[in-house]
């Protein structure tokens, strides 16, 4: 009954075209539910009896019937993509208004329809098990993400990102389709997930598996994989990069988790691989994000971080069982699995306050910003508490996964040898300074954007966004917190995803007193400021409150807009820390003997992410020059061109008489 | 008896400020303020109005009772000899030192939202150094923990043993590195002067430059937890467990007192770092931690080494 | 205890990356001398009473006394009293011989051989990597000549790591070594010193003709 | 008429091109420039420059002259950068204008000062209207634009007047990234007192009192220096032991400023022992200056014609109290250079090279540490500076706080040494000369050398034997703008350590 409403509801997407631009958002948005309805009643089901859901679709695919199964794995996916597809689509209802007099009926049509549609392909890509299939899902996906970027496709810029995110992406499905076929071809078994256990059982797994890291990497955005995504998520509309970033890279990560359910040799390798490029990803992400001054660009760097620290999770996890350390595995999976829900929560509640912001005041980069917390209140405390939940600060839920990380990187100290232990060691290291940078990175953002006083008119006369924009905020908002203080329930359910790759969950179960600490903690602290806060209200009705302007050093002349703090100086000190790793150009002429008068100068500092530079850009321009040289061959001339033919011919005939082909 | 940690580190807290300024004074030659004078100005503050820049917003407001929240709820997790904290559990130092990190947070975004320049440079400054100086702690807490096999401060402190010289220099290295980490959580002398009051050169004491009144009061309050803090922590990594209840508290008042003279020992003899050189010195703490972790491993024979 | 005075001995190294004055090196410099003073004293007691009393003294008078006094000399002479700046930041430098000491640790609990002992071959590889790139990053003669002797002790303790009893051939090389360097660039720094305030590597060049 | 001083007039409009030539022919430092309304006299205004010739005692003063509307000429300070601050200051209290001045901002008065209003002129009025808004609060008349660095990030951080520590006022507006200056801009003259104008309104004799309290610091220095000038004007020849009590007491000054300023040094370093060691043997000397002279700071010592106290009476108590203070002093400096951080923070902060010094003029310890080897004391000997002993010139060449903090140290030293030699000497004469009338219409240079570097006073009476013009220059005012150029690039936080080595006064530049 659930499946035939649920392959219905594919049918009335087209119902889309149909409506006015105003109603499409609703409509959408009623689709979506009934898909979050019908899938999400079957992931809970999954995750809470442990057993495995499976049914055929009634479309034949390729002569077979379409199967569709749903393990804790996907099901916890399919929760996390439902949730915050549906805020997305919420958030559109309200970010989209000002578009619908731009956009024509079809263009807005087109976007709500692919906004069903990914929703669509993305359950099928988290229940999917055949190979074909699951690879037409997934460029399903990629393709609709596309067209979605695209809406304010008048903006040239939008479309070079949307291209490029579009041409990695079929780099990641080649890569996916390659693996697929190598194990088909070596082993001859079904071509589908069921088939790489053949093939793993059978080969060394590790060659394989960086084929699909590799494909599916593209998607999650690990270092060195990351170039489309700090373009990507400025371009596309705020609504989308919220889901962008909380849900689509993540598929990457579902594939990845997808594929290690069926490896079980060689897992000390592939565990030391992904850790060791997760710490990258997850260093190197919050240390491009501090420099940044586009907002949307800055979360984008800081999804490459949390990737990384779901990777880190994961890493350890994989470590972890190849040592038989079980506590290790099981509380690095735990915190893993559990972050990919933490990070598409408040990424997405970021992406969507930062949206705001830019639906408001039009500009994205943050030094045009400032004070907006007195005109958009319920916003900017919104963004804050996305902003303590991505630093991991207690009680909120970036806390908790990163704890259970910890958690089990201190126990794992105990049992593990001596490599191990520096590997931990190293961890612990790496997840610090995560946090730290990206505190420093927060605190930046956050004040910059919203206290102090506007910089420039661009955000001065601002008004607080719609309830429509707040209410999903506030929707993902309750769930971070939720999480922070009540931590166990959604740690069960992490813990039975990593019961996949974990034989001695109970283990969780026993660390749940710490948890319970936990909470207790949080509790005791949030209450204790209330109490605080309470008694500083009594204490201030007895005395005497003034309210004069900042201190100025009694120099009454001054434009606070220029005092402030700016976004370039806070990120200042901590770059001159990280020349390698940070190319920054500072244009600054020095003061010379000549210029013992004043006159005017300027100041200017550029910061490129030199990886991109290095592994992209430069090779592109490699490419394109000798495509260049190639490109005299190119005359347009007909007789040239069967010149060319004849010599290509008599080159054949050349290589069969020397038998070299 | 859980709470008595809790009890004798605010019992310190309040005297601490007055010990370093006595400490100072006797050092320079001075006469100096009496030991409760930080007290009197505490209370002095409480009673006071306050002026609120107009430039600010809730965030200002509500930042120093956060910070100072922080700092007591961090103060419940202090076990004292064989009584538990008022709170404990496996792993709590992370917890401990998140936390720590929250009443950091709420502090510089509350400096940011005065739209000062001197603010905006304390904070940014407190943002970076803060950050440099985590992974000592926790390579220190993670040495702690191998050597002890336990994951909570109360089982950590509780299980740890020196009896050879070898673990005495451990145990010397660690004291030395939780008071430097102390002195860089507290923006205190090799790092930041709060004596010189400029606004231009210093870290947390900038920071507060245009709280007043009751917030003024809590920041004050929290200086000396602070201290208290790490002094208990300090205390308690030194307890030899067979003493008994009041020699325990003799021992941890005595180092709290000795904790304080040094700090104001250090910050009457030394000048401050220049700038620069801050994130180094600081990086460095971590990179002594690490030769400490090591030698844990050599101890728990983890490290082969003839 | 040995692995004590070892610990001390790596920690000197974590103090030469974040100081940057002359004058500090060479308290470091001392300071080694006499932690390989202690260190060949407790690994050396049961040995020849005579070997034992040279090494001894060579370790004590030579590392810890005779060389860091000479160079204090030498540094009053020139006005070597600034800061020994290097183009590479000593943040880095921090990390690296962090990971200098960290990769020494490492490798020789990787390294199973009876006639090694590793704990002096982790310390020995740290102050080696330690010295060359101290070397490495500095452009003044001066600070060069303490890279050398850094390495130098790294060399000793690798000496002790291969045996515990040390041939008498290999001390004697090392104290040459010392000697020989030692004097040498003495003599040459006070004579380039006197034309040349500042010591640079690239003043050398002009010094060929 | 001194004879070291060489009055030539000059056009109007060649004065550019003969101070050019003078510049370029001799060895010349501007000392002063300065303007006269002597419009009462003869219907001109006219306009002085000092240069003091390097190895010769000898000052070339060109001037020109100017009136009717036209209150134009042609700046020098394109050829002579150093005079860039007299000009502005000219043109604020005369309204005589430079043209091609590259500032065209207002020096001395701040934005509520009425325009075309020009205090030193002699028929110069506030009128009512202007005193009532000044009452009332910030009227702003002639807005002053501080220079922008343009670019995304860059913040100004206005600093001052009212300062954390309990100093003078002066506003500072730095533009800056991060922690690095890009660029200082100060503003200072806050606390302008009128006293050339003041000094118009009193008797030569009465004017001591007034030069005594133009710099707190420097209190002897300056009575010194008017002292001198009007000596020279009224052809007064005071006696051998005027001139040694003068210069003792001159050391003196000097060494209780050396040894308190390199405390300040310390406060701003953050070394707490330094900082109260200097205060002490500072608090030491003061006491000596008490017993002494019956003031802390060396006042009512001075008059025309002489001194009023024979310091050599206590000859003693100078010579044991100075023993004792050596000794601390040696202490002291050894703690100083003993604390490596102290040292460190010191090291190539605030670095003003030489050839800005050169070109901006500086004197005193600002220039001596950048390489200068400028002292007035030996360029124009005077007192007994020249024929007691020879002292050495201590120049460092670095620049940095650290050569400002070590020169102070070794002048302290050198002054010890002096004051013991001067006190062994034997010197005759009365303590003071009757002071005669001063004549008409005449002028003179006095100067000395203040603890902070050179100050002038140039003196011209009127046809009652009062002052017509007496203008001061204190070494602060030649050295405030080579601030900014020491601070540029330096980082923020080092700026109030800048500002403490270079230790100058805000009051002390504001005439």
């Amino acid at each position: 009954m659930y499946l035939i409403v649920f392959q219905f509801l594919f049918v009335l997407t087209f119902g889309m075209f149909i409506l006015s631009k105003k109603h499409m958002s609703y409509f959408g948005l009623l689709i979506q539910l009934g898909l979050a309805g019908i899938t999400g009643y079957w992931s809970v089901d999954v995750l809470i009896h442990g057993t495995i859901f499976e049914r055929e679709l009634l479309i034949n695919f390729w002569g077979s019937p379409l199967e569709i199964k749903v393990d804790s794995l996907s099901a916890f996916f399919i929760l996390v993509l439902n949730f915050t597809l549906l805020t997305g689509t919420m958030y559109s209802t309200g970010y989209l208004k000002p578009y619908i007099n731009e956009k024509n009926h079809v263009e807005f049509g087109l976007h709500y329809f692919s906004l069903v549609w990914l929703h669509i392909s993305m359950l099928l890509v988290c229940m999917l098990r055949d190979g074909l299939a699951f690879l037409v899902a997934w460029e399903v996906m990629s393709v609709f993400t596309f067209l979605l970027m695209i809406f304010e496709s008048e903006k040239g810029e939008t479309i070079r990102a949307g291209i490029n995110f579009l041409l990695q992406m079929h780099v990641g499905l080649v890569l996916i389709m390659a693996g697929f076929i190598y194990a088909f071809v070596h082993t001859g078994a079904v071509f589908s997930f069921d088939g790489l256990t053949v093939y793993f059982a059978r080969f060394h797994p590790f060659p394989l598996f960086l084929l699909f890291f590799a494909g599916f990497g593209i998607k999650a955005g690990f270092i060195p994989l990351h170039t489309w995504l700090p373009h990507a998520h400025p371009a596309a509309p705020s609504h989308i990069s919220g889901v962008m970033s909380g849900v689509i890279i993540k598929m990457g990560i579902y594939g990845i988790l997808r594929i290690l359910t069926y490896i079980h040799t060689d897992l000390l390798a592939i565990g030391i691989f992904i850790l060791v490029v997760s710490a990258i990803s997850g260093l190197l992400g919050v240390m491009y994000a501090i420099v940044q001054h586009d907002l949307k660009k800055l979360l984008a760097y800081h999804s490459i971080e949390n990737i990384g620290i779901i990777g880190i999770g994961i890493g350890i996890g994989l470590i972890g069982t190849a040592k038989g350390i079980p506590v290790l595995a099981a509380l690095g999976f735990t915190g893993g699995i559990l972050h990919i829900l933490n990070h598409s929560l408040f990424k997405s509640l970021l992406f969507y306050s930062a949206g705001s912001v830019y639906m408001k005041t039009h500009t994205k980069n943050i030094e045009h910003l400032g004070g907006l917390i007195k005109r958009m209140p319920v916003t900017a405390l919104l963004f804050l508490l996305g902003a303590l939940a991505i630093c991991g600060l207690p009680p909120f839920n970036g806390f908790i996964s990163e704890f259970l990380i910890y958690f089990g990187l201190f126990k794992g100290l105990l049992t593990a040898d001596f490599q191990t232990d520096i590997t931990i060691m190293g961890t612990v290291i790496c997840l610090t300074l995560i946090g730290g940078l990206t505190i420093f990175c927060f605190t930046k953002v956050f004040s910059i954007v919203f206290l102090g006083t506007a910089r420039s008119r661009l955000s001065e006369n601002v008004k607080e966004v719609s309830v429509g924009m707040i209410f999903p905020e506030i929707l993902a908002g309750i769930v971070i917190v939720a999480i922070g203080i009540f931590p166990i329930f959604f740690v069960k359910a992490a813990g039975r995803v990593a019961g996949l790759y974990v034989e001695d969950i109970p283990w969780i179960i026993q660390n749940t007193p710490s948890l319970s600490g936990v909470s207790r903690a949080s509790l005791v602290f949030m209450l204790l400021t209330a109490l605080l806060w309470f008694l500083r209200r009594t204490q201030q009705k007895r005395v005497q409150i003034e309210h004069e302007p900042t201190w100025g050093c009694g120099y009454s002349g001054a434009d606070p807009a220029v005092h402030q703090y700016t976004a370039t100086s806070f990120a200042d000190n901590y770059r001159e820390l990280a020349p390698p790793l940070m190319k920054v150009d500072k244009h600054f002429e020095s003061l010379k003997e000549e210029d013992i008068f004043p006159r005017p100068r300027s100041f200017k500092t550029e910061t490129s992410d030199r990886l991109e530079k290095n592994l992209v850009e430069k090779p592109v321009r490699k490419v394109i020059y000798w495509m260049e040289r190639v490109a005299i061959f190119q005359t347009g001339n007909l007789q040239h061109y069967i010149m060319y033919a004849f010599l290509f011919m008599g080159l054949i005939f050349l290589l069969t008489i020397f038998k070299l082909i | 008896m859980n709470g008595l940690g809790f009890l004798l580190s605010i019992v310190s807290s309040l005297l601490f400020p007055g010990i370093i300024a006595v400490t100072k004074a006797k050092m320079s030659g001075r006469k100096g303020p009496g030991i409760f004078q930080s007290l009197f100005d505490v209370a002095r503050l409480f009673r006071k109005g306050s002026i609120y820049s107009a430039t600010t917003s809730i965030i200002f407001q509500i930042a120093p009772v956060i910070y100072f929240a922080s700092i007591v709820v961090a103060l419940l997790f202090m076990p004292f000899g064989q009584y538990k904290g008022l709170l404990s559990f496996e792993a709590d130092f992370v917890f401990f030192a998140y936390l720590l990190a929250v009443g950091k947070f709420m502090m510089i975004v509350g400096a940011m939202d005065t739209g000062s320049g001197f603010e905006g440079m304390g904070a940014n400054r407190e943002a970076l150094y803060s950050l440099l100086v985590e992974p000592a702690f926790f390579i220190l807490m993670g040495s702690l923990v191998l050597l002890t096999s336990h994951t909570s401060f109360y089982n950590l402190f509780v299980h740890i043993h020196f009896d050879s010289f070898f673990s005495y220099l451990i145990a010397l290295l660690g004291i030395y590195l939780f008071i430097q980490i102390a002195m860089v959580e507290n923006s205190r002398m090799p790092i930041d002067d709060p004596k010189t009051h400029l606004e231009l050169t210093m870290i947390h004491e900038v920071m507060v430059l245009d709280n007043s009144g009751f917030d003024m009061c809590l920041i004050h309050l929290t200086t000396g937890l602070k201290f208290a803090l790490y002094g208990g922590l300090i205390a308690n990594f030194i307890f030899p467990e067979t003493w008994t209840l009041y020699a325990k508290i003799v021992v941890f008042f005595t180092v709290n007192l000795l904790f304080a003279i040094v700090v104001g020992f250090l910050e009457s003899c030394r000048a401050r770092n220049k700038l620069a050189k801050n994130p180094k010195w600081i990086l460095a703490l971590s990179s002594i931690s690490m030769v400490v972790f090591l030698s844990v491993l050599a101890i728990t024979h983890k490290l082969f080494l003839e | 205890m040995v692995f004590s005075l070892i610990l001390l001995f790596e920690l000197t190294l974590i103090y030469l990356a974040f100081t940057e004055r002359v004058k500090r090196f060479l308290t470091i410099l001392m300071i080694q001398g006499l932690l390989l003073f202690g260190i060949a004293y407790l690994q050396l007691k049961h040995i020849n009473i005579l070997y034992l009393a040279f090494i001894l003294s060579e370790t004590i008078i030579v590392k810890g006394l005779l060389v860091p006094l000479f160079l204090n000399q030498m540094r009053k002479r020139n006005n070597l009293d600034r800061l020994a700046h290097s183009k590479v930041s000593t943040f880095v430098t921090v990390m690296a011989i962090s990971a200098a000491i960290v990769f020494g640790f490492l490798l020789s609990s990787n390294i199973h051989d009876d006639h090694l002992q590793t704990k002096f071959l982790a310390a020995s590889i740290a102050a080696i990597i330690t010295g060359i790139y101290f070397v490495m990053i500095h452009r003044n003669i001066f600070t060069h000549l303490v890279g050398y002797l850094i390495t130098e002790n790294g060399v000793f303790l690798f000496s002790l790591a291969v045996g515990s009893e040390m041939p008498m051939l290999v001390n004697a090389a090392i104290l040459l070594d010392i000697f020989v360097g030692v004097l040498v660039l003495g003599i040459f720094a006070n004579r380039v010193g006197d034309r040349f305030k500042k010591m640079h590597v690239d003043d050398l060049a002009q010094l060929k003709d | 008429m001194p004879e070291n001083e060489k009055y030539i007039e000059v056009g109007w409009n060649e004065f550019a091109n003969y101070c050019d030539s003078l510049c370029k022919k001799r060895n010349v430092i501007l000392r002063l420039m300065f303007a006269t309304d002597e419009r009462a006299i003869d219907n001109w205004f006219k306009v002085y420059a000092v240069f003091s010739e390097q190895g010769k005692d000898i000052f070339h003063i060109p001037f020109f002259k100017l009136r009717g509307a036209n209150l134009k000429y042609k700046s020098i300070t394109g050829c002579i950068p150093a005079a860039h601050w007299y000009e502005r200051e000219i043109r604020d209290m005369f309204g005589l204008i430079p043209e091609g001045h590259p500032d065209p901002r207002r020096l001395v008065f701040h934005d509520s000062f009425p325009a075309d209003s020009h205090p030193l002129r002699k028929d110069w009025k506030i009128s009512e209207n202007d005193l009532k808004e000044w009452g009332e609060g910030v009227v702003k008349k002639v807005p002053y634009d501080f220079m922008k660095v343009e670019g995304e990030g860059v913040y100004e951080i206005p600093v001052g007047p009212v300062h954390a520590g309990i100093i003078e006022p002066g506003h500072f507006r730095f533009s800056a990234v991060g922690e690095t200056i890009y660029y200082l801009e100060s503003r200072l003259f806050y606390t302008h007192k009128g006293i050339e104008k003041h000094f118009e309104s009193m008797s030569f004799f009465d004017g001591i009192k007034l030069a005594e309290r133009v710099s707190g610091t420097s209190t002897f220095s300056h009575s010194v220096a008017y002292c001198m000038a009007v000596e020279r004007m009224a052809g007064i020849n005071i006696t051998e032991k005027v001139k040694a009590i003068r210069t003792l007491l001159l050391e003196l000054e000097r060494i209780y400023n050396h040894i308190g300023d390199i405390g300040n040094i310390c406060a701003g370093t953050g070394l707490t022992v330094g900082n109260t060691m200097g205060a002490v043997i500072k608090e030491r000397l003061m006491q000596l200056n008490e017993r002494l002279t019956g003031s802390r700071y060396l006042r009512g010592v001075n008059m025309i014609g002489g001194v009023t106290k024979d310091i050599f009476l206590q000859a003693d108590d100078i010579s044991t109290t100075i023993d004792a203070v050596a000794k601390e002093y040696k202490k002291f400096m050894k703690l100083l250079l003993g604390t490596v951080s102290h040292v460190e923070r010191l090291e190539d902060t605030g670095k003003l090279s030489k050839e800005v010094a050169i070109l901006l003029g500086v004197t005193g310890i600002t220039a001596r540490a950048s390489g200068i080897n400028d002292d007035i004391r030996r360029a124009h000997p005077h007192l007994i500076y020249n024929n007691v002993f020879e002292f050495v010139h201590y120049t460092r060449q670095e620049g940095d706080a650290f050569a400002r903090m070590m020169a102070r140290a070794e002048e302290a030293k050198c002054s010890m040494v002096m004051i013991k030699a001067i006190i062994e000497g034997r010197y005759t004469g009365d303590l003071h000369v009757e002071a005669k009338e001063i004549p008409p219409y005449s002028h003179a240079l006095g100067y000395t050398e203040t603890p902070r570097g050179s100050v002038f006073y140039w003196v011209k009476s009127d046809r009652d034997g009062k002052p017509l013009r007496v203008k001061l220059r204190s070494p602060s005012y030649c050295n405030w703008p080579s601030v900014p150029f020491a601070v540029h690039g330096n980082i923020v936080p080092d700026f109030p350590l800048c500002n403490k080595s270079f230790n100058l006064s805000y009051s002390g530049c504001d005439m």
